[in-house]
C-alpha cells in the first residue's frame, strides 16, 4: 500500500457474497487524490462488482468504503461511474446526454447547460451538442459519456472498461484524449481494462486482481515519466512491467485451452 | 319553453331506422309531442334484444317493440309493459321470388332466409306444423341484416318477413311483386306484431306523461296516415340519402293500410289477441310458463 | 435530386393505388354483371357522395370526433396499466391472461350493458373504441417497459437518481417506440371500433350509423360511400399517428434536435 | 425446485385470475342489483351451461373449426403476400396504403356480399376470420424480411448460395419471431372474427350463432354462456399459438436442439 | 513482391470506385499458398472493398483476381470468408451453422455432418454440436464461424477482424487456436485487422494500406521464428516491426484530434 495518510478513495475489507460463491474477498485499497490506477485481472475476479460496491449501487456483505474519510457504503451518487457501453440516452441531445446527472435531479438549468457545451467544445463535441447520440461515431459516443460522468463533478471517476468495444486506432486516441482530460481536470480515476498495455500506458499503478474468489493479487507501481509518447509502449521498462503483469495472469491460471475461452 | 319540455327516451325496436318510425318523427316534427310536454329523443337499440333491456333498466321510458319482445321480457321478469298496439294484425310470413308461389308442404327440403329474432322461429314452427313439418325439415339460414339479396341472388328458396319490409324491398330492390304466404292462414294467429311498451315504474309514477306520450302518438299516425308524402319528406330530413326514398315512400305506402280503419279502437290491445297468441306459443314450446294475458298489455294509458 | 424523387415516388403510389382499386371495382362490376343491390359501380357511389354531401361529412367530423377521443383514452388508459403492470409481478400474472381472453368476447354483447351503466351519450362509444386499442398498447408497452437495459437503471441509480426519475427519464422514454407500433397497427382498426360504437346505441347520426341504415335496405350506394369515408378516415387516423410519431419521437427520425425543441442549445454567444 | 415454483406461480396467477373475475362479477350483480336481463350471475351462467352442455359444445367445436383453418389460411395468405411485397418495391408501394385503408372497413359491410358470392358453407366464414389475421401478418412479417442483416445475405453469396436458398435458409427464418408476435396479438381477436362471421348468414349453429338466438330471446344467461365459451375459445387459440411457437422456433425457448428433431445430431460412435 | 513464382492468390490491378470515390486504386498482390497475411490500415482504406472483390461479392471496377492462377473474377464460392461478425444463423444448431456451406446448396448429408462435428471435436466445440449458437460465449461463436470456414473446403481464407468484437484476453487465446488451426490445415490466410500486435504476432508478412485513394503502402516481413511464445509479444524484434507499421499509419496522418476520431 503505497497510499499517502489521508487517501482520496479507501475501501476497508470490502467483501461480496453472491449466495454461496466468494465474488469479492475481503479487500483493501487505498487511492491517492489525483492518482490514475488501473485494474486488470481475468473475467469474473470481481473487478465490476467492486465498482458497483464503490458506486453504491451494490450493498456490500462486508466492509466500508470511504471517501475523503468519510463512509459512503451504499451510498449512490458519490463518484463518477461510466461502463464499456456508452449507455446514452438515444432520446436525449448529446447535450442533454452530458448533463443527465443535472436533468435526473430536476436542475438542469441553463447554467448546467451552458457548462455542458463549454465542456463539449473544451474537448471536441461542440458541433454535436444538439445532436442525438445516434448521429455519433462510437468513439464520440464514449467521448460523451465520459464528459457525462465529468459534469456530475464527482472527484473520483470509476470507469469500467470504457474502451473495450472501441477498434485499436479509435481506441489509441481515447486514450490520448483520456490523459489530457486527467491533467487538466485533477481528477482521480480507477479504471478497469482487460487490456495490459492500455493499463500500463495511463496509470499510475495497475492493480492486478485473481478470481476465485476475487482478491487483489498484487499492486505494480509504473515508473514511465509523464507525458508518455507513443514510443513509450515500444520501450524496455514498459515490455518489463507488461510481461511481469502478464506472468501474474497467467501463472496460476490453467493452460488456456480453447475450449475454456 | 323548450326548457319545460319532459325528456322522454323512447327505445326503438332494432338497429336501423324504418319506415315504421316515421308517425313519432312526423309527430315530432309538427310539434304533437310538445303540445303534449314532451320531447322524445329517439334511441336505436345494438340489437333486437337490447330494446327490452334499456326499457327494463329504466334507461328508456318507452319503446317501439314486438309483441314476442315483451312476452320474453316478461318471461325474464323485466318490468314492462305493453301500452298500445301498432298495426292490427300479422302480416308476417315466407315471401318467394315473383312466379314461384309456395305451400307449406313444398317448404320441405327448402332452404329458407331467417332472422335470429325472437319471433321467426316460433311462428315459422307454427306455420310448417300446418303441413306436419318441423323446423328439422327444412334448412334455415340466418342472416344478420338483410335476407332479400339472398333471395333476388337465389341464394335460398323463400325468406321469411313481414309484407311492409321485405315485400318491399323485393318491390323497391328486385323490380318485382314478391309470392306471400301469410302465416295466419297457416295457424298462426292473427294478431299484431308491433307494440308500444312503457317502464312498469315510470308508468305508475307518471301516467300522465304517458297518457300524453300516448295521445301525441294516436295523433302522429293519424296525420302522418294523411300525409305520407310529409312523412317521408320528415324521414328523410332527419337521416339524409342514408335511405333509399323509393323504399321508405313504399314502406310507408304498404304500412298504412295494416292499421285498418283509423277507428277509436287505433291503438287499443284487446284482450282476445293475447289469449289467442299464449295459447299457441304455449302450444308450440316457445316459452315454458305464461302469465294471464292481462298482465302483459294495460289499455290504461289510452284516452277513453 | 434524390431525395425530390423519393417523396414524388412516395405521392405516386398511393395515387396508382387509388387509380387501380376504382378500376379493379369498376371492371369487376361491370364484367360479373354485378347487380346494384350487391354492389354499386364507382360512379353510383361518387353519385351519392355527391348528392349527400352535407350529411357524410357531418357524419365523418362525429365519427372522426368519436375515433380521436376514445383512440386518446385507450392509448392512455393502456399505458397506465401497463406501467402498473410492470411495477408489479402479481398484478402482472392476474391481470395478462384476463388480457388475453377478453379479447375473445364481442364487443356487440357487452355494449348494451355499457349503454345501459353509461346512457346514450358519448361515454359508451368512446369506451368501445378504447377497448380497441388497448390491448395492443398494454401488451407493446409492456415489452418497452421490461427491455429496458439493466446498466442503464444501474448507471442512473448510481447517479443519484430517484425511483420516479428513472421511470421519467429512461423507462418512460423507452416505450415510445413499441408504443406508436402497437397504435399504428390499431390506427385505422380503432375506426371499425368507431363504427361498431356507433351502432351500440346512436342517437347522433356519425358515418358508422350511415352505414348501418344505408346497408339495412340495400342502398348500397349509401353504403359504399360510407366505406369510402371510413377508408379515408383510417388513412387519416394513420396519418395522424404517424405525425405524431414524428413529433413525439424526434431522435427517430432526425439526427439533430429540432430548432424550437426545449432541449435545443441556441448559442448566444454566438460561436 | 426454483423451476417447479415457477411453473406453479405460472399455473397460479390465472387461476386467481378466473377467481377474482367470477368473484367480482358475483359481488358486482349483487352489490349493484343487476337485473337477471341485464347480466346474470355467475350461478345462472353455470347452471345454464350445464343444462346446455351438448348445444355448447357442439357449437365451440364448429366455431373452433372456423377459426382454425380461417386463421391458418390468413396467417398462410398475409405471409405469402406479405414475400411477394418484398419482392418488389413497386408492388409493395401500391399494396401497402390499400392495406393500411382497408383496415378502416367494417367486416360486416363486406360480409353480405361475401356470403352472396361464396354460399353460406365455410367459406365466407373462413374468408372474415382471415382477413382478421392478415393485416398483422402482412406488416410484421415485410418488418422481418426488411431486417435481415445485410452482411449474413453477403456472406451466404459468398458462400456460393442461390437466390432461392438465401431465401429459404436466411430470409425465411427471418420472419418466424415477428409472425409469432402477429399471430398472438390477433389469435384471440380472430375469435370475434369467427362470431362475426357466423351472425352474417349461418346455416350451422356455432357459438356465435347460439349468442345470437340467446341473446334475441333476451336469454341472458345464455349469452353469458356463450360469451364464456368464446373467451374459453382465445384462451386456448392464444395457448395454440404459443405452442405452435414454442414447436417451430425452439432456438428461442431452448439452448439446444430437441432430440427428435432432424437436426439433432446423434452421436452412433457413442463418443 | 516477395511471392514466388506460382501465387495461390493473384491480384492484378484490381480497382473499386464507387461513383466518384477511388475505394481501391489499382492493387496487386501475391499470396503464397500456406501463407498468413496480415492486411492493416485505417479505417474507409479499403480492406474490406478488397476482401468483398476476392469473395466473388463484388465485381471490381478494374483488374483480375486469380486463385492457382484461375480467373475468378466475380466469382463468388472460391475462397472462404469471414467477417468481424461470426454471422451465425440463431435458427441453425451449432453443427448446422458450420455445415452451412453444404446445407445451403442442398446437399449437408451424414457425411458432410460427421465432418462437421469432428471439425468441432478437434477445435473444443464437442460438446455444442447440437446447441444453438445463442448458448455460446462470444469467444465460441467466433470459432464456430472460423469452423464454418474451414468446412468449405476453401485453400484460402479471407477473415476481416474476426476478433475485432473480443475483449484482450479471450482474443489472446483465439489467435493461439487460429495459429494452431493454420499449421494443421495448412491453408491459406488473408487477415484483416486494426490491432498492429495481432497483425505483427500472426503474420508471415503484414500489408499496410493507406487510404483516399485505398492503397497498399508498403509489405512488411515478419521474420519472427514460430512457433511464436507469449514472450515473443515484448521482444526487442517485435517492438521494431510494431514501431515500422505504426511510423507508416501515422506518418502522412493528420495529427490525431480527438475531434476527428
Ligand atoms: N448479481 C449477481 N448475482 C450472482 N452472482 C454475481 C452477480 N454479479 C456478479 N456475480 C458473480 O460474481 C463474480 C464477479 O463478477 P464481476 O462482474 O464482478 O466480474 P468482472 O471481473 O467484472 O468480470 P468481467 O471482466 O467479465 O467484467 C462472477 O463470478 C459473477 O458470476
Ligand atoms: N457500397 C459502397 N458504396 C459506396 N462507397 C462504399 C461502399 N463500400 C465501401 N465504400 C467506401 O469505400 C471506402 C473503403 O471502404 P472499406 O469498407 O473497404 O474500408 P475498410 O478499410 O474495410 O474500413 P474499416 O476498417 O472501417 O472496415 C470507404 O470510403 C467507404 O466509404
Ligand atoms: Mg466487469
Ligand atoms: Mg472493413
Amino acid at each position: 500500500m503505497t497510499a499517502a495518510a489521508s487517501p482520496k478513495l479507501a475501501l476497508h475489507a470490502v467483501t461480496q457474497r453472491f449466495g454461496e460463491t466468494l465474488a469479492l474477498s475481503p479487500t483493501d485499497l487505498a487511492v491517492r487524490a489525483g492518482e490514475f490506477v488501473s485494474v486488470v485481472g481475468p473475467s469474473g475476479c470481481g473487478k465490476s462488482t467492486m465498482f458497483n460496491i464503490i458506486a453504491g449501487v451494490l450493498q456490500p456483505s462486508g466492509g466500508r468504503v470511504l471517501i475523503d474519510g468519510r463512509d459512503v457504503t451504499g451510498r449512490a451518487g458519490e463518484v463518477g461511474y461510466m461502463l464499456q457501453k456508452d449507455l446514452l440516452l438515444p432520446w436525449r441531445t448529446v447535450l442533454d446526454n452530458i448533463v443527465l446527472g443535472a436533468l435526473l435531479k430536476g436542475k438542469a438549468g441553463p447554467k448546467e447547460r451552458a457548462e455542458g457545451v463549454a465542456l463539449a467544445r473544451r474537448y471536441g463535441l461542440g458541433d454535436f451538442i444538439n445532436h442525438y447520440p445516434s448521429a455519433l461515431s462510437g468513439g464520440m459516443r464514449q467521448r460523451a459519456a465520459l464528459m457525462r460522468t465529468l459534469a456530475m463533478h464527482r472527484d473520483v471517476l470509476l470507469l469500467d472498461e470504457p474502451f473495450g468495444a472501441l477498434d485499436s486506432q479509435t481506441r489509441f486516441a481515447m486514450q490520448q484524449w483520456l490523459l489530457s482530460v486527467w491533467e487538466r481536470e485533477q481528477r482521480t480515476i480507477v479504471f478497469v481494462t482487460h487490456d495490459i498495455d492500455e493499463a500500463v500506458f495511463l496509470s499510475d499503478r495497475v492493480v492486478v486482481m485473481s478470481p476465485r474468489p476475487g482478491r487483489i493479487r498484487e499492486i505494480i507501481e509504473v515508473p514511465i515519466p509523464r507525458p508518455r509518447p507513443v514510443s513509450a509502449l515500444t520501450s524496455p521498462l514498459f515490455s518489463t512491467i507488461k510481461q511481469r503483469i502478464i506472468d501474474l495472469i497467467y501463472e496460476n491460471s490453467p493452460a488456456l485451452e480453447p475450449a475454456h475461452v | 319553453n323548450a326548457a319545460e319540455l319532459t325528456k322522454l327516451t323512447f327505445v326503438q325496436e332494432w338497429p336501423t331506422p324504418d319506415g315504421f318510425w316515421i308517425p313519432w318523427i312526423l309527430g315530432s316534427k309538427k310539434g304533437f309531442y310538445a303540445e303534449e310536454g314532451l320531447e322524445l329523443e329517439i334511441v336505436v337499440p345494438p340489437t333486437v334484444a337490447d330494446t327490452m333491456k334499456f326499457l327494463g333498466t329504466g334507461r328508456a321510458q318507452v319503446a317501439f317493440t314486438t309483441v314476442m319482445d315483451v312476452i320474453f321480457a316478461r318471461g325474464e321478469q323485466a318490468p314492462v309493459t305493453a301500452i298500445a298496439r301498432y298495426g292490427r294484425g300479422n302480416n308476417w310470413g315466407i315471401i318467394s321470388s315473383e312466379g314461384k308461389p309456395l305451400t307449406v308442404a313444398d317448404l320441405k327440403g327448402k332452404r329458407i332466409g331467417i332472422y335470429n329474432d325472437a319471433w321467426t322461429k316460433a311462428q315459422l314452427g307454427m306455420m310448417l306444423a300446418d303441413a306436419k313439418l318441423t323446423l328439422d325439415d327444412v334448412e334455415m339460414v340466418a342472416a344478420a341484416d338483410d335476407t332479400v339479396p339472398l333471395l333476388l341472388q337465389n341464394r335460398v328458396d323463400a325468406i321469411t318477413g313481414i309484407t311492409n319490409a321485405e315485400g318491399t324491398e323485393m318491390m323497391t330492390a328486385g323490380n318485382q311483386k314478391a309470392s306471400f304466404l301469410p302465416a295466419t292462414e297457416h295457424g298462426v294467429p292473427n294478431t299484431p306484431i308491433f307494440m308500444l311498451a312503457g317502464n312498469d315504474d315510470w308508468l305508475k309514477a307518471h301516467p300522465d306523461q304517458a297518457k300524453a306520450f300516448l295521445r301525441a302518438t294516436e295523433k302522429s299516425i293519424r296525420y302522418a296516415a294523411e300525409h305520407p308524402a310529409e312523412g317521408v319528406a320528415a324521414f328523410h330530413e332527419l337521416y339524409a340519402k342514408a335511405f333509399d326514398e323509393k323504399y321508405i315512400t313504399q314502406q310507408w305506402t304498404d304500412t298504412i293500410p295494416l292499421f285498418g280503419a283509423m277507428g277509436d279502437d287505433l291503438m287499443v290491445n284487446n284482450e282476445a289477441d293475447w289469449t289467442a297468441l299464449l295459447a299457441a306459443l304455449t302450444k308450440f314450446g316457445v316459452v315454458k310458463e305464461v302469465a294471464a294475458p292481462t298482465t302483459y298489455f294495460t289499455n290504461a294509458y289510452l284516452a277513453k | 435530386m434524390s431525395d425530390r424523387h423519393a417523396l414524388l415516388l412516395r405521392l405516386v403510389y398511393p395515387l396508382v393505388a387509388l387509380i387501380l382499386v376504382i378500376a379493379g371495382w369498376a371492371l369487376a362490376v361491370d364484367v360479373f354483371e354485378i347487380p346494384r343491390y350487391v354492389m354499386p359501380s364507382p360512379m353510383d357511389v361518387a353519385n351519392h357522395i355527391a348528392d349527400d354531401w352535407p350529411a357524410l361529412v357531418k357524419g365523418f367530423g362525429q365519427t372522426f370526433m368519436e375515433f380521436l377521443l376514445g383512440f386518446l383514452a385507450g392509448a392512455i388508459a393502456g399505458f397506465v396499466f401497463a406501467v402498473l403492470m410492470d411495477a408489479s409481478r402479481p398484478v402482472r400474472g392476474i391481470l395478462y391472461p384476463i388480457l388475453i381472453t377478453s379479447q375473445a368476447i364481442p364487443i356487440v354483447a357487452i355494449s348494451a350493458a355499457l349503454t345501459i351503466w353509461l346512457g346514450f351519450g358519448l361515454a359508451p362509444k368512446l369506451v368501445i373504441v378504447a377497448l380497441v386499442v388497448f390491448f395492443p398498447v398494454v401488451v407493446n408497452v409492456l415489452d418497452g417497459l421490461a427491455s429496458v437495459d439493466k446498466d442503464i437503471i444501474n448507471l442512473v441509480r448510481s447517479m443519484g437518481a430517484s425511483r420516479f426519475s428513472i421511470f421519467r427519464h429512461v423507462k418512460l422514454p423507452a416505450t415510445y417506440t413499441p408504443l406508436f407500433s402497437a397504435l399504428k397497427l390499431s390506427a385505422t382498426f380503432s375506426v371499425t371500433g368507431a363504427v361498431i360504437a356507433e351502432w351500440t346505441a346512436s342517437t347522433s347520426g356519425g358515418i358508422g350509423a350511415y352505414l348501418l341504415q344505408a346497408n339495412s335496405r340495400l342502398n348500397t350506394a349509401g353504403t359504399f360511400a360510407a366505406i369510402v369515408f371510413l377508408a379515408l378516415l383510417g388513412l387519416v387516423s394513420f396519418l395522424l399517428v404517424i405525425a405524431a410519431e414524428y413529433w413525439l419521437t424526434p431522435w427517430r427520425s432526425g439526427s439533430k434536435a429540432r430548432r424550437w425543441s426545449s432541449s435545443y442549445w441556441k448559442d448566444e454567444t454566438g460561436g
